[in-house]
């Protein structure tokens, strides 16, 4: 079975090469020849993007399109879509839906962004309460999401919404795509503390959604939400960086603008190595355990301790550079960045923008009950927002 | 450890008098109402990033020259007093040049200034027509450096040459303190900033609620009665010890708000159907930072009072010891403002950036905590 | 008024010194004499030890004694009944309770102990199990106590037993003075991890306690337990220690023996005297806030800031040791130490107990929630234990 | 930094054989039974502090030569297997000398002796019939310094005088891999402890599992036979790195084991009627140590691998940043278990502290964090 999913993947992968060179065809129409063939999502149904072959094998595709000359680019310029969006459409969509969307989403000629967490739902994000009211063959939304990258660039986004608020917080919430240029959405930049703006908040004032555009059934809109949230890991992961980059690069740099002559400088910047070190042996440990479907707890505390671990070296990178750790050389500027600026090569931007990793993505205290509870097997806390109708627990 | 340090602090007392404690009343009425979170960013975001007309009304109150003696205009007051004044203004961030003018450069004047010279420029500095800065540091910052100023003697005055680095509140002081290096060994020469030869550029600092400046000395030319009659280096010493206190003051004003307003939010934001503050990740969070900030504050209201005393060997101990631990304690509160936050603490239209940046540049400036942490084991023989 | 309480302060200190001169007295008698002055616990009423005046003039008092030769030795060889039952039995005996007991406590003929804590009861001190039952003029005992300090040299316990098991925990307590001499009651030393046995357990095995020994109503033991608990933080403040004494004492003698020579050990070092120092600053600001009745936060923070700082600084002061770190000069000797071994000048001692500074007394945890909750006005967490019989918590 | 650090760390890898997997859950069962809490107890509480049960038998399975050559009566192992019966041996605290004989000894001999001398004095080590002791340090127990014995030539042998300290199972030792600074630069000598003119002294050691020994060389003579043949300074060198990720192992082990009890006995003890694992203030905490532990992990792992493919330069990296983590982890987590266990925690009667104890002396065996840091750096050239 394994051979013959090889077979076909070469198949598809020598038609491909031959009708569209990778490195002679332009990208959107390389991408839609890619998605004809079966290798945009190799796991996906055929005629959907797939060959119904093992998720394993993209990783191959996508090296071989790269070493072709090739781009797969289309995956983080349309992260959330093609990493997210995606396996949530083809778990819980119609087939219509998903012959709708797959394959523009996939050459990037529409760019999808998620609308989940909102001002009054971060870490507890089944209490949202952005509301989708029926009318007839419509649903009426209101209210306000934050945190939503690439929705200024997005033609569709994936929407939680309540729908129903007399039933338990999970029990009352539907999932929609809702056209990000229909009247009544409205994308406004959100800016951070690097002065850029990443994010987006986007407000809803009477915005129309078809029920056509409905994912899931009616009050299911949490486990569709899982999945989407499920596949944020699976587009994530990936290559582990080589040793000594990250953000120990940046305080290596800046030790190295010093005259290094300060032991106690040296001596924390060693053990911010060490860990970063240990921490990037922990990454390649735990994808190897993935790889042989043996995963262990080293895959679950690689992000919390990036996340802090992040911020206490580029913070130390700054007093490394003293007196000029007070200046910040880009100014403010007020400007959307071309991605994410999580990767900046700017050690002073670095150090504001990784205030948000331990927030972003699960807060490192919520990312501690997860290790707690479904790790170490902990019992979790009582709990005052069960068996309670949404509209009767308390809310900021 | 020798036996000096281990004397017993002869003067460790905080009682604080009816007129202190209503002097800080006044100040969190008067910056409460004119300091507010969008007036400190009107104001951060011009280009002097001075809050003119705060600064007016401080003059007005006599609350820029409160360590200034009576006959020069000042309240007479002592450092105490002023150290009330610039913790409640880290409270607010207030983007006024307190560090620069009311500390550094009026003890540098206090200190280094003969009599007449004192009269001739403070009582300006009193009423706030007249701002000081002081310029001491190299191109690159370096507290340990010799400045970046030579001063040569022409005739009956002098011409400085060189460049001053980080200045606090540079380019919109009008009087120069500038330390400089000549035959004779360290001088500080007073210098308008209108003087002929003399450029000033900001700094794009980290934290825009205080400004920098780097200036550059082309041949200004400088009078014998510019140059500061008594002992400089005592006078920059004494200056920079009083500045490493007034930090540390500030810190604690500043991180008491954070903490304040990290509170109240733990208190008032529900997740899960409960106030954050309830879950013990958050709760015990704020409570070390309770048992940090006590601490600092400690040492930085002992710090003042020895500053006040005038108890150099105690100073010695004190000031270092403030600085370092305020300024840790000061960075601590103010990131837990944004992690406890969650993602408004991440957004600029919220204040626990600001307190975040400030905490960053104030641990940065004048010495970082493991400098002081040198300097004090210097002191104790350690 | 002050002046007339210091003019009968005055008159009987004066009375006490002609008839029984401080330094020519044997303490026990001295004791006896200062208690029959009324100058024991000056604002106790005459007749049991005081005066019934401000208990401000005690330190006064015991400066005076000192001063003139005489020992309050037995403040610290009898601290449980002195500091902490002595008060209890003002607030909650019956004045034959008193009169029985505080004379011969106060001259340390009667050695007094506390026994309060379990195995299964120790930050959640009121979920106690320890049963009494009544049988007639007498109750008897059952159970196991645990931290015991004096307890193998004590006459008296003050214990606190569960003597309703039907009503929630608080309710269901009642509180007993015990004669440690009675049969059904046994003292085990409790050794620790520094070999020493400063503590003990005590276990109580069909233990007769008539009723007359009963401190306060049945059921109302709760609120006796925390007049005791209460005295306990009274009975413990007092002077602050010299800059540079304590656990930075330690350090410094380590460092003093290693070459100098290390920046990096420096700068820890000077990184702990800076938070001892400021420490110790705070606790002279908390004390100069009791004394003109503003107390603020920082008397609060001193006891959690203490322990953990002591044991970081023990940690390092045998870090300082190096390779002589590995040893323990004193040797596990399973012995009885003469009193608290908290202060001991044995860095090794030192460094092992230190662990529990952030146990006993409250755990760090507990005085977290208290200063999060007291001091901070932060919400409490849901309790699940609150109006619910005591038998029906679970307990482990 | 060099670019050499730069290289793509060839061999990363951290895939268990199923032999591994078999040997390690042996290893449990075997040591769960034999190395109990009753029996380490009463194991360290006498003179010797040595099991000697458990360390027959754990050479009759073949166990205490696995690195030695099966020519020499060893398993032909890697060091990988013989990690994986040090993270084991760690878990369990048992008294037995395997770092000293196992590791130190052995590994000093496989690369400084001839042969002919391997083959007369290893099979003996692979059962256990003999066991080996490194006496490397000086009386105050320096790596840095000058071993404190020297050797003299005398006629066809040699005569060593001085003492070494802190030599680990010194006192149970049958020989004394020693070295020794003779005209030619380091020796090392391997020399029976019944020799005349030595003389031993165990230590009261901070945890009473792991002894140490003084010993002193009055006079002993050596023949040259017993002179190790080969590169002394390397086989020293080979020695302590392998024993230093030795220790690192059996950190790994031994953290894992304090998490392992302190996370049940969080899940069991009920405080408030809820389990107190279910406060954040404990969860956290352990899920802290529990991220921890992965990283200490990850570092041991590797440089276990790093040992076993001989990979000189890699070892150089991953050693000394597998004992400065491993050692502050351990540290951490098993003072995490004192506290989270609470007053049942500071008693002499739970296991708590013998973590504790032995956590804070493999931190000091061989080098402290801080020293381990200074190696790496050096390695990195930062």
């Amino acid at each position: 079975m394994s051979t013959d999913e090889r077979a076909r993947v070469e198949h598809q992968l020598e038609a491909l090469f031959a009708s569209h060179p990778p490195a002679d065809t332009p990208e959107q129409e390389f991408w839609g020849a890619q998605f004809d063939h079966g290798l945009a999502w190799v796991q996906f149904p055929e005629g959907l993007g797939g060959l119904g072959v093992g998720p394993r094998w993209q990783s191959e595709i996508n090296r071989r399109i790269e070493a072709a000359g090739g781009s797969v680019a289309n995956r983080y310029r349309n992260i959330l879509g093609i990493g997210m969006g995606a396996g949530t459409l083809i778990a819980h969509g119609t087939e219509e839906q998903q012959r709708r969307w797959l394959r523009p989403m996939f050459t990037t000629e529409e760019v999808w962004c998620q609308l989940f967490s909102e001002p009054g739902a971060g870490s507890d994000l089944a209490a949202l309460s952005t509301t989708a009211v029926r009318e007839g063959d419509t649903w009426v939304v209101n209210g306000q999401k934050v945190w939503n990258t690439l929705a200024h660039l997005a033609k569709w986004g994936l929407l939680v919404t309540r729908t129903d608020p007399d039933v338990p917080k999970h029990a009352g919430l539907t999932y929609f795509v809702v056209d990000m240029e229909a009247p009544g959405v409205d994308v406004r930049p959100l800016y951070q503390i690097t002065g850029e703006a990443e994010f987006n908040e986007v407000y809803f004032d009477d915005a129309h959604v078809p029920d056509e555009f409905r994912i899931g059934e009616v009050g299911e809109g949490w486990s569709v939400a899982m999945t989407t949230l499920m596949n944020e890991r699976v587009a994530i992961g990936g290559n582990v960086a080589p040793r000594g980059s990250g953000a120990i690069a940046h305080a290596v740099a800046a030790w190295e603008r010093t005259d290094r002559d300060d032991p106690v400088a040296r001596d924390q910047l060693l053990a911010y190595w060490i860990e970063a070190e240990a921490l990037r042996l922990t990454a390649i440990r735990a994808g190897e355990a993935a790889k042989r479907g043996t995963p262990g707890p080293e895959g679950s505390t690689a992000k919390l301790h990036w996340a802090d671990l992040n911020k206490a070296i580029t913070s130390f990178a700054i007093d490394l550079l003293g007196p000029d750790g007070m200046t910040y050389p880009a100014g403010y500027e007020f400007v959307r960045p071309e991605l994410t600026s999580s990767r900046t090569e700017d050690v002073h931007k670095a150090y504001l923008r990784s205030r948000a990793n331990s927030i972003e993505g699960g807060t490192s205290e919520i990312m501690k009950n997860i290790l707690g509870e479904r790790v170490l097997g902990l019992p979790g806390e009582p709990r005052v927002d069960k068996n309670v109708a949404w509209r009767d627990v308390p809310r900021s | 450890m020798t036996t000096d340090t281990q004397r017993p602090a002869t003067a460790v007392t905080f009682v604080e008098t009816d007129e202190q404690r209503q002097l800080r009343e006044m100040l969190r009425d008067f910056l409460g109402a004119r300091a507010t979170s969008e007036r400190v960013r009107e104001v951060m975001q011009t280009d002097t990033a001075l809050d003119d007309a705060a600064w007016k009304e401080l003059g007005e109150y006599g609350l820029l020259g409160l360590t200034i003696a009576e006959e020069h205009g000042g309240a007479g007051s002592s450092f105490v007093e002023l150290a009330i004044v610039i913790e409640e203004a880290g409270k607010r961030l207030l983007p006024a040049p307190l560090l620069s003018s009311a500390v550094l450069g009026t003890t540098a004047l206090q200190v280094g200034a003969s009599a007449e010279q004192q009269a001739r420029w403070l009582p300006d500095v009193a009423t706030g027509a007249s701002r000081l800065a002081l310029a001491h540091l190299d191109e690159r910052g370096r507290m340990t450096a010799d400045p970046g100023v030579t001063a040569t003697r022409d005739g009956d005055g002098w011409v400085l040459e060189g460049a001053a680095g980080y200045v606090v509140d540079g380019h919109t002081a009008d009087l120069l303190v500038t330390a400089a290096t000549s035959e004779d060994g360290l001088q500080l020469f007073v210098v308008p900033a209108e003087a002929a030869g003399l450029a000033r550029e900001s700094l794009p600092t980290l934290d825009l609620t205080r400004p920098l400046a780097s200036i550059r000395y082309d041949g200004v030319r400088v009078p014998e009665d510019d140059r500061l009659a008594g002992e400089a280096v005592t006078a920059l010493h004494d200056a920079v010890a009083a500045g490493i206190v007034a930090i540390a003051c500030e810190q604690v004003g500043g991180a008491q708000q954070v903490l304040h307003l990290t509170t109240g939010y733990a208190r008032e934001r529900i997740q899960f159907g409960r106030a954050i503050g309830s879950f013990q990740s958050v709760k015990h969070r704020l409570a070390e930072d309770l048992v940090k900030l006590e601490a600092a504050r400690s040492a930085a209201l002992h710090a003042a009072r020895a500053v006040a005393a005038g108890d150099r060997e105690e100073i010695a101990i004190a000031a270092p010891l403030a600085k370092a631990l305020c300024s840790e304690v000061y960075e601590a509160i103010a990131a837990d403002g944004i992690q406890l936050h969650g993602g408004i603490g991440f957004t600029w239209e919220h204040d626990a950036h600001l307190y975040f940046k400030r905490a960053k540049a104030t641990k940065l400036l004048l010495g970082d905590p493991h400098l002081h942490r040198r300097l004090l084991g210097d002191v104790l023989g350690l």
